[in-house]
């Protein structure tokens, strides 16, 4: 099996979609020319031309309206916007657009629209700059929410949601660019809507998502050593949640900790617990812990921004006080 | 550095008038709206009709005159006040009628309501309910011409208060840098609910805001039917041959209120009067019977026939059955192979 | 005590806060010679002038915008958005910045900013009208978020959002507007983040927020009516919460409903759920119980409307369900 | 129905020059902002700043330009690529540096870093992120100076990237309709990232986007600090004395990527040199030089005296201490008398 990174993930199952479908193209800013702020789609304008891979304006809510036109009469548009940061230029027209379209028109239209950003913090790039926000798009019924934490999933994951013809949200994270994991030969599609088992363990169970899956799989590796079998649990789908996967879990070890990178106040943290408390009430031997980002607009400072984002240290911490 | 704005002035009409059975075409069509939405504002009174409700009472030439510049193959997007847009579509009205009682037989199966008319067979693609929101959307529809080489054009209807807004600032721009086949017809009814266009827009003559995009602009009278349809006409003409936009503004007046919730008091009697004399069915009407092109007695027979349509489209929403509580989720979703 | 609407009571908020302070202002589309979309502003154009009662164009991030540059500089503007709708044109200004700027620019700008807005379904407006969004805001460090139930909270609230230095986001609910309600005499201003009982009871409790507090309500009327009696916990403030008193209500009653209006799934009664799992894990008697709106875009017929929003007799059964 | 647009053709020059200690301080900074610049840059690549990092390197004229047209009491307010703007306004190079280097020291205390310095005390309202986003912040500044009646004018500094979306639009129409006091001023570096001018703009000469809202606007030489600051004077004047917005599009050019990360490929080194040639630095210093203004001596005073107080800014940072992680919520919210 080849090992490859995230990026490459991502930049493969982009590539095979094109090659396999030419209603797939690309938009966004810097995409092109410029390879992407992030080189998630180098090669592919050199590959593709211009029709296929567009520079756009700076213009976050024309770019998603072009999306989702052009997906309504056909096409199957996989947007990038630079960060999540700046979909909120643009969330109307994902939530009351591309939600809803289909609903209020009555099944009238398809909406085929993929739309893939980085989120996440770690990088020094401030408050306006390094905002966990995939719960908001979690909220919204019609839209598909996708946030995988390996190689492997980013690219399954990513050919699925260009052939899906719902609104696919496909969060990314800057911090896993970079990493790197195995691939399976062959084409790969994962299945949307269905959570990982990423480490087997018998004492607790971390649910997460996204690069916290990473901490998680670090804390859980320290805890072995100390004794403590934590399960680790990739939800690697938002919206719809797998809970079956998660409360088979939590019903085996009667403990949970939800980790996320974002503000855990209204955040994935609080769904999780809340459907988790309801389906698992009767396995639990502890209230379940949450664990999130400092409630904070992102600081610059290195040790402050270091200290506003969980590490497997603090997940080491709350699994050790929670089976104690 | 100085530089001229490109507007484009009104060149000679495409073709002078047009067939009498055109006209005749026209009469019907405004006639046929100005009675729905009559009909409709009385359903609503009636509480057959609920949320909003926007009227195109005093817009039909500007409505008849837009669409009439399509061809079948053309798209059509509108936003809230989109009744009239959609029979002068093709929509059937009893469909429009039915969605507007929120049947299970409307247009949009009774989900989208009065602001959410919609008929993918006849490309009508949708009224929508933010200002401004559904111009990027469309912009989107004629990329998607340019990208299969199909000559599809779009047309977008939007209001005056509608161009003070970011997106109509992005689709436009992106519209003429990728040089899209879309025309935008911007209807100045003078007012965005109650707000006048010169206590909202710092150039109140919509159609020179295109001069930042370099767009081809025109202002054209909107209660005259063959003016918007020739204007129309050679938008719709720049999109397919050139693929170029176009910006179109249209001057006219909603005789009601923004919706049926609003009495209109921040505008004079005096100003409805004047607007009510260059009525677009009056015009026409008056038009064609110096030229011999209708007879009195025609339009008794329109008027009679308009009026048969019209109760039997409330006839048919009335008798429709109301949405399956069953159907609550259907829709929210699409079944698709990767999942 | 007199009786007022909560229409009248928000309308005399602003008008003794404009008097009271000549920093005060109003903007927004439509509330000055039009009287606002739900006539909440009526009469206060007429009394205080244009310059403080602006009328803007439709153009909600500049709205907004406009809001915070003059916070930044001493000004008091008090915005409405017509509906909260419309506020996803404005998100990235209020998250962005009114949110953040303070933090920063390290305490350099003060930010007593008011938003106010409707949300809510219940009237036929559809999908893209129909909205409860508040869930997003309360997401987010840096806003306070207030959302009464009652003409007395929402007079004594706004004033006091007002005089906040304080981004603030005030919800309002359509179907509020004309309720009544007894108002206290004399300056009334309440506390922004404290909870409010608003019905005693011993065998559930009920937490809710805005209008589905007087749901809530009538279903706790029926209730006693059939021997069960429940006590009603009105939040106000969704940020920050007064967990305190949720939880000693719950440890009271040992069983608890959390209803709204909006989307259940990353919805308000996630995080409710999910602190009252943690902090009353002993006390609970079964499961916390969520009700919220059905998920999907909200359908235009009347019947299918009114099957899409919680109602007195949704909560009833729940109720029933969970104290059996 | 054609319209000139009202493009302000540059008139005579406020002053033919300036008065040579005038000049002096505009050199002086000019020579300032790139050593520290250059110094930014080095120490992003020593590790000793972190984040994104844009600099101002070639865009020293535009920055010296235009915010030497400003009053003490004037507020300024510019995009994440501010460096030069701060120092130029007046914010202590040291609390720059130590800002960048992410220290409790530094003029936002470490939270802000490099896009969000700000100095309340000079009135220099901040760096921001969101491109565009910072424009109807400054419009609602130059509101506040209308409602108090007094006569600070706001001037907003952005990229011809922002020109692009919304907020731009929506901004330029409420200063126009509400006549603010507020000199907008696009920095034409021709590039957005990657993104050359006319790959994003439908209109590339940004100035005449103004048409739109009636605005007063010109193009100016951007590498030229006279006419910068001549162009921003003409605006400030137009804002305090006609409660006008303005419109000023300065020409010029980043020599370095548009981030550290940016290698900036996808321009020209023919480019690149044609633009180092007009040099605004080399540009004013050989103008005094003509006119015996400045010799080369005092030239290498003035370098001299700039790598001092940039090597102090380093020292400065470099010993100040992080910020306490105790202040980890500090400024979420303000204490207020409500709560
Ligand atoms: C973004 C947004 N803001 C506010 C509204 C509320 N609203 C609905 S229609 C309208 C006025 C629009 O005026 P105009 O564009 O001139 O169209 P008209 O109604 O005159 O046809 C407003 C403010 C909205 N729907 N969307
Ligand atoms: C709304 C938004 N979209 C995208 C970005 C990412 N971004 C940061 S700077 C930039 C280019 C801006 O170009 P321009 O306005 O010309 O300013 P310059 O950097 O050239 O000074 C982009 C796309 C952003 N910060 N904000
Ligand atoms: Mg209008
Ligand atoms: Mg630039």
């Amino acid at each position: 099996m080849p090992v490859i990174t995230y990026r490459e993930a991502l930049n493969q199952a982009l590539r095979e979609e094109m090659q396999r479908d030419s209603n797939v193209f690309l938009m966004g800013e810097d995409i092109g020319l410029f390879e992407g702020a992030y080189k998630v789609t180098a090669g592919l304008f050199a590959e593709f031309g211009e029709k296929r891979v567009r520079d756009t304006p700076i213009a976050e809510e024309e770019i998603v309206g072009l999306g989702i036109g052009s997906a309504m009469v056909g096409l199957r548009p996989v947007i990038e916007i630079m960060t999540i940061n700046f979909s909120l230029l643009a969330l109307d027209q994902i939530v009351n657009n591309a939600a809803k379209l289909r609903y209020m028109f009555a099944g009238g239209v398809q909406m085929p629209l993929v739309i893939r950003m980085p989120e996440g913090g770690g990088n020094q790039l401030t408050a306006q700059h390094s905002q966990s926000l995939a719960v908001w798009f979690a909220h919204v019924p019609g839209l598909l929410v996708v946030a995988p934490s390996s190689p492997a999933d980013a690219k399954g994951l990513l050919k699925t949601s260009i052939r899906d013809n719902n609104p696919v949200i496909f969060i990314e994270h800057f911090a896993l660019y970079n990493t790197r994991g195995e691939l399976p030969d062959g084409e790969l599609l994962l299945p949307i809507g269905k959570a990982d088992v990423k480490r087997v363990g018998e004492d607790v169970t971390i649910i997460s998502h996204s690069r916290m899956v990473q901490v998680a799989l670090a804390a859980a590796e320290q805890l072995a050593g100390q004794g403590i079998s934590a399960e680790v649990v990739d939800l690697r789908t938002l919206r719809p949640l797998d809970k079956e996967t998660v409360v088979n879990s939590v019903r085996k070890t009667s403990r949970a900790v939800v980790l996320e990178e974002g503000w855990p106040t209204y955040g994935i943290s609080a769904e999780v617990t809340a459907f988790v408390q309801d389906m698992a009430f009767d396995y639990l031997d502890a209230p379940i812990r949450r664990i999130g980002g400092a409630e904070v607009p992102m600081p610059y400072a290195r040790n402050v921004e270091r200290a506003a984002i969980p590490s497997d240290q603090t997940v080491i911490a709350a699994v050790k006080e929670l089976v104690a | 550095m100085e530089r001229k704005s490109r507007t484009v002035v009104p060149k000679e009409r495409v073709d002078a008038l047009g067939t009498r059975e055109q006209l005749l075409r026209y009469l019907k069509l405004m006639v046929l709206i100005r009675r729905f939405e009559e009909k409709a504002g009385e359903m609503y009174l009636r509480a057959k009709i609920g949320g909003y409700l926007h009227l195109n009472i005093g817009e039909e030439g500007t409505v008849v005159g837009s669409v009439s510049a399509l061809e079948e193959r053309d798209y059509l997007y509108t936003s809230y006040r989109d009744h009239g847009y959609a029979i002068a579509r093709g929509v059937n009205p009893k469909a429009v009628m039915a969605e507007l009682f929120g049947k299970a037989t409307g247009c949009s199966q009774g989900r989208g309501g009065s602001m959410h008319l919609f008929d993918a067979r006849v490309h009508f693609l949708g009224g929508y309910g933010i200002v401004a929101a559904h111009i990027p959307v469309a912009t989107g529809t004629a990329l998607a011409a340019t990208y299969r080489g199909t000559d599809e054009v779009t047309m977008c209807i939007f209001g005056e208060g509608a161009t003070n807004i970011g997106a109509f600032h992005e689709g436009l721009n992106v519209a003429k840098l990728w040089r899209l086949p879309v025309v935008f017809v911007c209807t100045n009814n003078i007012y965005g609910m109650g707000t006048a266009v010169n206590r909202a827009s710092a150039v109140s003559e919509i159609y020179r805001k295109a001069c930042a995009y370099d767009i081809a602009a025109e202002r054209v009278d909107g209660m005259d039917v063959l003016a918007v349809r020739d204007a129309c006409l050679r938008g719709v003409e720049r999109a397919r041959k050139e693929s170029e936009p176009t910006l179109i503004e249209t001057m006219t007046y909603r005789y009601r209120g923004h919706s049926m919730a609003d009495p209109a008091r921040y505008r004079s009697e005096a100003e409805v009067r004047w607007w009510r004399e260059r009525d677009p069915i009056l015009t026409l009407e008056t038009k064609l019977k110096e030229q011999g092109m209708v007879t009195q007695e025609e339009m008794d027979d329109i008027e009679a026939n308009v009026e048969r349509v019209v109760e039997e489209s409330v006839e048919f929403a009335d008798r429709s059955p109301a949405p399956s509580l069953d159907d609550l989720y259907k829709n929210v979703y699409a079944e698709s192979e990767g999942r």
